[in-house]
């Protein structure tokens, strides 16, 4: 009982945060981008524009929810639904920081602790694309099912390069738990042993979050924005949130697999260096999304099958000869 | 794990065999079909699983990996087949293709 | 590492199959690298070669260490002789004389497959020679398997090869049709088979063949017995036993010949071989009439093979129908599950290879315009056009019929024998008896083929009529021969190299079997532990 | 005694066989033709020196050839081998030397056939399968000739096969055989189980230990085989409809020699018959009934050809009750003498036909006597010979084996055989004084006279069928019972014999009363004479001259009750049964074949449902065992 | 383990009935993917870990996906097949009888099932059904069928190229 209270408390912060942190990070990418492009960004609300995620949320709710009529209602309702779940759930195997003692116990900074730490975040995360297709589906419009079958075809292309990177790291770390495989860079950060696995890796999610230069599936000037063009407020709200949060996720296993998790020198604590890192490879997802032209579609298939997997599975040979070796 | 528990969970896996079955004979969209074989499959390693658990052998697991591999190369290729078959028709209905008889 | 050992990793009693996966390799990456126009005869080279080279190995496991210097340079010395079987990967490949009989018969089918399809003129004819290769590996994976794993992925790497396979003229309707019924029936039959293997394993706790007999010994043997019956129909399904053929008339027409011949043969082959290791395992010392289905599957596969054989005009969908009836003959191979008849079970297969496979190089060879010679029609006076090629494919049709001096006599004769010898009583006798009605019956079948064959087309008629108006004795009307002038109807050019050398190979190997079964009879000598 | 002579009986016309078979396009009909009769001329002396070396050896010995071994494994084993003993020398003299006769016939009649070489490559190839069926050592070797003869006739009958009842006939006669081969092999499935071997040699001496059940069965089983191979009652339909293959044909195979293979299987297994009363006791009724059938049908046929063919069946039936009652040699004897004259009236009826440019309705013949004088005398000879007018061959023959069967004690068969003995003279006779006597009255002209080659052969037969017989004069001469008899005492049975008797008074007078009927009716001016010319030409009327129906009832009736079969398993038959019944068994097959073929009616998701009852069948019963 | 098998069993048992009685093939991939997440939550139960995450990985994240996109490939709008009445008469009524019968028998089976050792059990062993001891008996026992499984993907492949690709290898 007193086990599933805390799984439940910690599963209610986790939301919490996570939506918190999302919402103000729509905001300062907006600014970033602003700043690239030498403007302001938004500024109207609040002091610095800080309020600019209130906002926005209720826009979002109050909006009119349309449904269209030759759309299939229940899958057109359930697909956002799936897409901020699982989202969200993907989080739940994500540890930030060594457990801590709180009131005499110890308490592990992720929800749940299985000993298949990563196969477990991978099995969630795979369910991402069903919300996508499912909407993109259900709305019967051919933007959206455009939309819907490219971004399927993308994930799951760009799913086994990184399935195949994350292997190698497996590998260095001999565990598939994300506790033991931060533990095992304590002296050496896989990015440095394992650098090509590290370039396939970060290419995979940011083609798996459907960032620039990925962006195809929502692709604005050509799809009219993809699978989510006939949705409009709340559901809408949550295919966004469930992007962003799928961008958290993906760069705190960016930091965990190869960063070193919360791993660093002593004078900040654990969880504030895994913030730090995290934060860095936000930055450079919006970074990328400011300098960055869109692939063609063909090509980002042709990248995913013929460079992306071979080499990833290259460096996998060569890792386990490497760790078989030494 | 006792034996009436093994039993419930046979059980289970011979309804959901049935079930698979039922959808294999009554429905017409070869789709369909194929996710029906997969139901039934998904019964065979049901009772795989809690065999292996029952016997405490890794074997029974084993097992059902494979399945699952040949299961999804078994999926691949019949729904090749089947946008082959849907290439020249609108629909694709199992009753509607019969050219082959006697 | 160190664990790696506690397993038999002989990877020379595997070489056949590592040759036949390298030359499937091979094959595709040739597409690859050389350019198209200049690269099919070398993806062909490649494929027959890689069988050839699987067919050596096992010739060299048959036989043991060769001598002389071709045996120095694959290492000869490394080989044992297979003589009483040994198994690796932990007992899951069994190697011994009758895994090494049966992966001969699959790779002479696959050769003869291979040969027969140089003719076809697709693109993309690396990746049909790729899919032979493949179905011919897991059938001989299929005829070795010592445990479930490696039974059922020997199974599904040849049906999912020939599922393929079958589809494979992609435009056309009927191979599509042929091809969906296959996959979805196919999988049906294989869930139902995983159940049995599930039922299996949980009785004995093992997925080990030599393990499983000792579920007998348990109070309740009902799983035991669930499991072996719907194992049993799974192999059923695939040997095409009545009622579990139901796909196989409508695959047998809709895939192009060369395809057919190979399911017809192999899948047969290396599904018969599995039922023996099965049975083997699994037979009850004192339970015969847990056998009984087998029986009665076996006497409604003649009845209904060769009844449905007799009324067919497509070639193929009657070599179909045979093939039903001839399955059911082969159950009689395992009355009495001791040598006599697994001997006379070999035998019938190596005499079915030959026919058959010569039966389908026949239907190959008159297929003009994209469409193959698989209409009766088709057949019409080939005697006054090809008499050789009629010759040979009354031999086969005679074979088929059960005539002598052709090797399917001799089969039956055999498998009579077996059954007669087998003790089984009146299982035996009811089983002999159907052979008997049946193979009268289907010799009907068989007999239109051939006097179809030599019935003159109306177009020869009228030649003839033009050259001979002169009153026949008793003044009957009378087309007989033509003399010279029948012959000219021939529009055809000769054979195609491969062509001729299927059949007449077919030709000799029926002959053969049929005149001189002793050394057949020699090779299939106890080659199981058996009774 | 083992000897290496034996196999070229069979090679001889073997090689002829494939020689004409490879050449026939290149050989003119005259070399073709050569090449048909010297092979069989040269197994014909082949067989002489095996008869004079089998009789210079004691009492049970025999000519012996071991050729190779054909199946050994465990449990089983198969030496094939070549037999010469009396039995199978005595029929080969018949089949060489009758065959040899017949070639020579052919060579003329069917010179000026397109298909000549064809017709002499299975030609050959008959004699050779005929000649394999003799002289086998085993019961499997005897099938394989059997099987191969039953081929040879299908080719042959069906030779015009542009001709659709020459193709519907060899189908029929295909299928009965089928039946008979089916028998056979049933025979040998339970012979084998009993007795671990099919060889005679093996069999033979065990038949005193078997049961009396068993060997019931396997004899009831080999009956099934010959009765349709030697067309008696119930499986008989095919024989008339095989006179659609050239004349040839009919003289050698099914008159001479092939229909006879069923005698030939009582006699060789006779040793199972002696043991199995009630199995030996169905092969004379059988062939009584035939015999009589056969008889009465013959009174009121129009073609001269079916006329002989169901005489044939009518003296085929002789021979089965004389093996019935155990006279094996009388059997015998009377297969040597029915094939010279039945040989002889076939190819007499060949040259009528041949001269009336293929006509062959008797009723529009007469006359015949002045233009053809040489048919004449001799078909007259034939005539009188089956009549069983002394001291012609048939008279001989047939008088020993119903003095057998009183001698047994069968009275009822023996009147029954006297019966056909008066109606045998009266069909014969009325078919001699339709053909021959009277007045021309057909319309076809000038006819051609035939040839030196057809002429020699009918002649040799003529003078043999008259005087044959004579080499078994009761009480005086016995060269059957000299050569055959040995073979039978080897295992201990005694063949019956009576002499002269007033039986012979009484079949003698019964027969005499036969032919003046048929005189008095058919003889010029006669009223029954009148009466068949004013129909000429109209198909027969009548359960008699329609072999009783039994056909009609095979195809219509038979087939009939599969049609009903099918339509109770099956809902999608009903355009066959409108399309009516088409064609013996050969429709039969196909109507159950066409029923069987609803099941594949293409529906994936029938043949679905089809698997898993068969699933669910099978777990029921594996739950319950 | 009750609990689970009685509500993730009912979950399985639902999602299977969707997939059979759904009018809309998308609405039964739906359902499938219920029937494979309850399947997975079974296996958990039953310590197959390992197995339980290729589950979901495989199927719902791969098989399942395959489906859902060759759906909307071919049927973007709802697919018209099962509308119409089917040709075969009798089909429904004794495909349900068929599979009525089936699912007694198979009750029946396993209720009268005596199973092959004493329902006294030692413990699991350590590990069991964990990725690692997985892939221990996978790569030394089985090795064999570990390198068969190659064939039958390689099958897949080859099949999809030559039927659906662009008739190149």
């Amino acid at each position: 009982m007193e086990t599933f209270l805390i799984v439940a408390i910690k599963s209610v912060l986790l939301v919490v945060i996570l939506l918190t942190v999302f919402a103000h990070f729509m905001l300062i990418e907006r600014k970033f981008l602003g700043y690239f492009q030498l403007r302001l960004g938004p500024n109207r609300v609040g002091p610095w524009g800080l309020a600019q995620p209130i906002a926005d949320a209720v826009k979002v709710i109050i909006k009119e929810d349309i449904i269209p009529h030759d759309a299939d209602r229940i899958t057109y309702k359930l697909a956002p639904v799936v897409s901020l779940f699982v989202a969200l759930a993907a989080y739940a195997s994500i540890p930030v920081a060594p457990p801590v003692e709180i009131f005499g116990r110890t308490i592990e900074l992720s929800i749940v602790n299985p000993n298949a730490g990563i196969l477990l975040l991978l099995a969630t995360t795979s369910l991402g694309v069903y919300g996508i297709t499912l909407g993109g589906w259900a709305s019967q419009s051919k933007y959206s099912l455009l939309g819907a079958l490219r971004s399927t075809a993308q994930m799951i292309s760009y799913e086994l390069a990184l399935g195949m990177s994350v292997v190698g790291v497996i590998i260095l770390a001999g565990s598939l738990n994300l506790y033991d495989i931060v533990a095992a860079q304590e002296n050496i950060w896989f990015i440095f042993l394992n650098p090509i696995g590290f370039i396939i890796f970060f290419i995979s999610i940011v083609a798996e979050v459907n960032r620039v230069p990925f962006d195809l599936p929502e692709a604005e000037t050509e799809l009219v924005s993809g699978y989510s063009t006939e949705y409009t407020g709340i559901r809408f709200g949550m295919f966004m949130m469930a992007e962003y949060v799928n961008m958290l996720t993906m760069s705190s296993l960016a930091t965990l697999l190869y960063l070193g998790g919360w791993n660093g020198p002593g004078f900040l604590p654990p969880i504030v260096w895994f913030l730090l890192k995290v934060v860095l490879f936000l930055f450079v997802f919006v970074w990328l999304r400011a300098s960055l032209p869109r692939l063609r579609y063909d090509r980002l298939m042709d990248l995913g099958w013929k460079v992306m997997l071979p080499v990833a599975i290259a460096n996998l040979v060569l890792t386990a000869v490497f760790v078989v070796l030494f | 794990m006792t034996v009436e528990i093994l039993q419930g969970y046979l059980i289970l896996s011979g309804i959901l065999f049935a079930i698979g079955a039922a959808g294999l004979l009554l429905r017409r969209s070869p789709l369909v079909m194929l996710m029906c074989v997969e139901i039934m499959l998904n019964a065979a390693n049901l009772a795989f699983i809690a065999f292996a658990r029952y016997w405490g052998d890794m074997t029974g697991q084993i097992f059902t990996f494979l399945v699952v591999t040949v299961a999804a190369a078994e999926v691949a290729i019949g729904l090749a087949i089947i946008v082959l078959l849907f290439r020249h028709r609108d629909a694709a209905d199992v009753d509607d293709v019969n050219a082959l008889r006697g | 590492m160190s664990n790696l050992t506690t397993v038999d990793l002989n990877f020379f009693a595997v070489a056949p199959l590592i040759t036949l996966a390298a030359a499937g390799l091979v094959v595709l990456v040739l597409e690859l690298v050389l350019p198209a126009e200049r690269s099919r005869p070398w993806w062909y080279a490649a494929g027959l070669g890689g069988i050839a080279l699987a067919l050596y190995y096992v010739a060299l496991l048959w036989s043991g260490p060769a001598a002389g210097p071709a045996a120095s340079i694959i290492g000869a010395g490394l080989w044992g002789r297979v003589t009483n079987g040994i198994s690796v990967f932990g007992g899951a490949y069994v190697v011994d004389r009758f895994t090494l009989l049966f992966s001969g018969i699959v790779l002479i089918a696959a050769f003869c497959t291979v040969l027969l399809s140089t003719a076809r003129r697709d693109e993309d004819m690396p990746g049909y020679v790729a899919l032979v290769l493949g179905a011919a590996l897991g059938m001989c994976v299929l005829a070795g398997a010592g445990n479930f794993l490696t039974l059922f992925l020997g199974l599904e790497i040849l049906s999912l090869n020939l599922y393929v396979a079958v589809a494979f003229e992609r435009h056309n309707a009927a191979a599509k049709e042929a091809a969906l019924k296959y996959l979805i029936l196919g999988a049906l039959a294989t869930a139902a088979m995983v159940y049995g293997f599930a039922f299996l394993y949980g009785q004995t706790g093992t997925m080990s063949l030599s393990g499983l007999a000792r579920g007998w010994e348990a109070d309740s043997t009902v799983l035991m017995k669930v499991g072996l019956g719907l194992v049993l129909l799974g192999l059923a399904f695939k040997l095409a036993l009545a009622p579990f053929h139901v796909w196989a008339p409508d695959v047998y027409q809709g895939a192009t010949a060369p395809i057919t011949a190979f399911m017809s043969v192999g899948t047969k082959a290396a599904a018969f071989a599995a039922l023996v290791r099965v049975l083997l395992a699994l037979m009850p010392e004192e339970s015969p009439e847990l056998l009984l289905p087998l029986w009665v599957l076996a006497v409604a596969s003649m009845v209904v093979g060769s009844l449905s054989a007799a009324v067919q005009t497509n070639v193929k969908r009657l070599l179909a129908y045979s093939g039903v009836a001839h399955v059911g003959y082969l159950m009689m191979a395992l009355l009495g599950m001791n040598h006599q008849g697994v001997s006379a079970g070999i035998f019938y297969m190596a005499a079915y290879l030959f026919m058959n496979i010569g039966a389908f190089a026949v239907v190959v060879s008159l297929g003009k315009n994209g469409r193959e010679g698989e209409e009766l029609s088709d057949f019409t006076g080939l005697f006054y056009r090809r008499p050789g090629l009629a010759l040979a494919m009354t031999l086969f049709m005679l074979s088929l019929a059960g005539m002598p001096p052709a090797a399917g006599f001799q089969g039956k004769l055999y498998l009579v024998f077996s059954a007669l010898g087998s003790g089984a009583g009146g299982a035996a006798l009811w089983l002999v008896g159907a052979l008997v009605v049946t193979t009268g019956i289907s010799a009907y079948a068989y007999l239109r083929v051939v006097t179809t064959m030599f019935r003159r087309s109306e177009a020869q008629a009228e030649l003839a009529d033009a050259g001979h108006v002169e009153a026949a004795p008793a003044g009957l009307v009378n087309a007989g021969e033509g003399g010279g002038t029948g012959a000219s109807v021939a529009g055809e050019g000769p054979l195609s190299w491969a062509l001729t050398v299927v059949v007449a190979v077919a030709v000799i190997g029926t002959l053969y079997l049929g005149v001189a079964p002793q050394s057949m009879l020699a090779l299939t000598r106890h080659v199981l532990p058996l009774p | 005694m083992e000897t290496t002579a034996l196999v070229w009986i069979i090679l001889f016309p073997l090689l002829g066989a494939v020689g004409l078979a490879l050449g026939r396009n290149r050989l003119s009909p005259r070399a073709i033709g050569l090449i048909g009769c010297s092979t069989v001329g040269a197994a014909f002396l082949v067989v002489l020196s095996s008869v004079i070396q089998l009789r210079s050896l004691g009492p049970g010995e025999a000519l012996v050839q071991t050729l190779f071994t054909w199946a050994k494994g465990q449990g089983f084993g198969l030496e094939f081998g070549l037999l010469g003993d009396a039995i199978s020398l005595w029929w080969l003299l018949v089949v060489t030397g009758v065959g040899f006769l017949i070639h020579i016939y052919a060579a003329e009649y069917m010179a000026s056939d397109p298909g000549v070489g064809r017709f002499f490559a299975e030609f050959n190839y008959f004699v050779f399968a005929m000649s394999l069926l003799v002289l086998a050592d085993n019961f499997v070797g005897l099938l394989i000739g059997w099987a191969s003869v039953g081929l040879a006739s299908y080719l042959l009958i069906g030779f015009w096969n542009t001709k659709p009842e020459a193709a519907a006939a060899a189908k029929k006669a295909f299928l009965l055989n089928a039946i008979g081969e089916v028998g056979i092999i049933l025979g040998l499935a339970v012979m084998f189980s009993e007795f671990r071997s099919w060889s005679y040699a093996e069999v033979f001496p065990q038949v005193s230990q078997a049961s009396p059940g068993i060997l019931t069965a396997i004899g009831l089983l080999l009956l099934v085989g010959a009765v349709a191979k030697s067309a008696q009652l119930p499986l008989f339909t095919w024989l008339p409809d095989a006179m659609q293959g050239p004349t040839p044909v009919s003289a050698l195979m099914h008159a001479a020699t092939m229909v006879t293979a069923g005698v030939y299987l009582m006699a060789r297994a006779f040793p199972i018959y002696q043991a199995s009363p009630a199995a030996l006791t169905a092969v004379a009724w059988v062939g009584a009934l035939t015999a009589l059938f056969g008889a009465i049908v013959a009174t009121r046929q129009f073609d001269i050809k079916r006329v002989l063919a169901y005489s044939t069946m009518s003296q085929l039936g002789y021979m089965m009750l004389g093996a019935g009652v155990g006279a094996y040699t009388q059997s015998l004897f009377h297969f040597f003498t029915h094939a010279f004259f039945k040989a002889l009236l076939f190819l007499g009826a060949g040259m009528v036909a041949h001269y009336l440019h293929g006509e062959q309705d008797i009723r529009k013949m007469g006359g015949l006597a002045k233009k053809q004088p040489f048919a004449y005398w001799t078909f007259l000879i034939g005539v009188l010979a089956i009549a069983g007018a002394p001291p012609f061959a048939g008279f001989f023959s047939k008088d020993e084996i119903l003095g057998a069967v009183l001698v047994q004690g069968h009275v009822f068969l023996w009147l029954i055989g006297v019966a056909v003995a008066g109606l045998t003279a009266y069909y014969m006779v009325r078919l001699f004084a339709l053909v021959f006597a009277g007045d021309p009255s057909h319309e076809h002209g000038e006819g051609h006279e035939s040839g030196a080659a057809m002429k020699v052969p009918v002649g040799l037969l003529a003078v043999l069928s008259a005087v044959s017989g004579l080499i078994a004069v009761p009480g005086v001469t016995s060269v059957p019972g000299n050569f055959l008899e040995p073979a039978f005492e080897l295992y201990g049975h005694h063949v019956p014999h009576a002499g002269f008797g007033w039986p012979v008074a009484v079949v003698l007078l019964v027969a005499a009363l036969g032919a003046y009927a048929a005189v008095k009716a058919f003889g010029p001016g006669g009223a029954g004479r009148a009466a068949a010319i004013v129909t000429a030409g109209a198909p027969p009327k009548g359960a008699l001259a329609n072999g009783l129906y039994i056909d009609d009832i095979y195809q219509k009736g038979i087939g009939g009750l599969f049609v009903g079969l099918s339509l109770a398993v099956g809902n999608g038959l009903d355009p066959y049964v409108i399309d009516g019944v088409v064609n013996g068994i050969g429709g039969l097959v196909k109507r159950v074949g066409q029923g069987v073929r609803q099941v594949h009616g293409g529906y994936l998701r029938r043949y679905a449902l089809t698997v898993f009852a068969g699933v669910a069948i099978f777990l029921i019963y594996f739950i319950l065992v | 383990m009750i609990a689970v098998l009685w509500i993730a069993g009912a979950l399985a048992v639902a999602g299977a009935l969707g997939v059979v009685i759904a009018k809309t093939p998308v609405h039964s991939v739906i359902s499938l993917v219920v029937n494979i997440l309850a399947l997975a939550a079974l296996y958990l139960s039953l310590h197959a870990e390992f197995m339980a995450l290729i589950q979901v990985i495989i199927y719902a994240g791969a098989i399942m996906i395959l489906f859902l996109f060759v759906i909307a490939l071919l049927t973007a709008r709802k697919d018209p097949v099962e509308r119409s009445e089917g040709k075969l008469e009798g089909q429904r009524e004794l495909g349900i009888v068929a599979a009525v019968t089936g699912a007694i028998l198979m009750t029946a089976v396993a209720l009268s099932a005596g199973f092959g050792r004493p329902v006294a059990q030692e413990a699991l062993p350590s590990g069991f059904g964990s990725p690692a001891a997985f892939g221990r008996e996978l790569l030394t026992t089985h090795i064999l069928s570990f390198e068969l499984t190659a064939f039958v993907l390689m099958a897949a492949v080859i099949g999809v190229v030559v039927l659906v690709g662009q008739r190149k290898l």
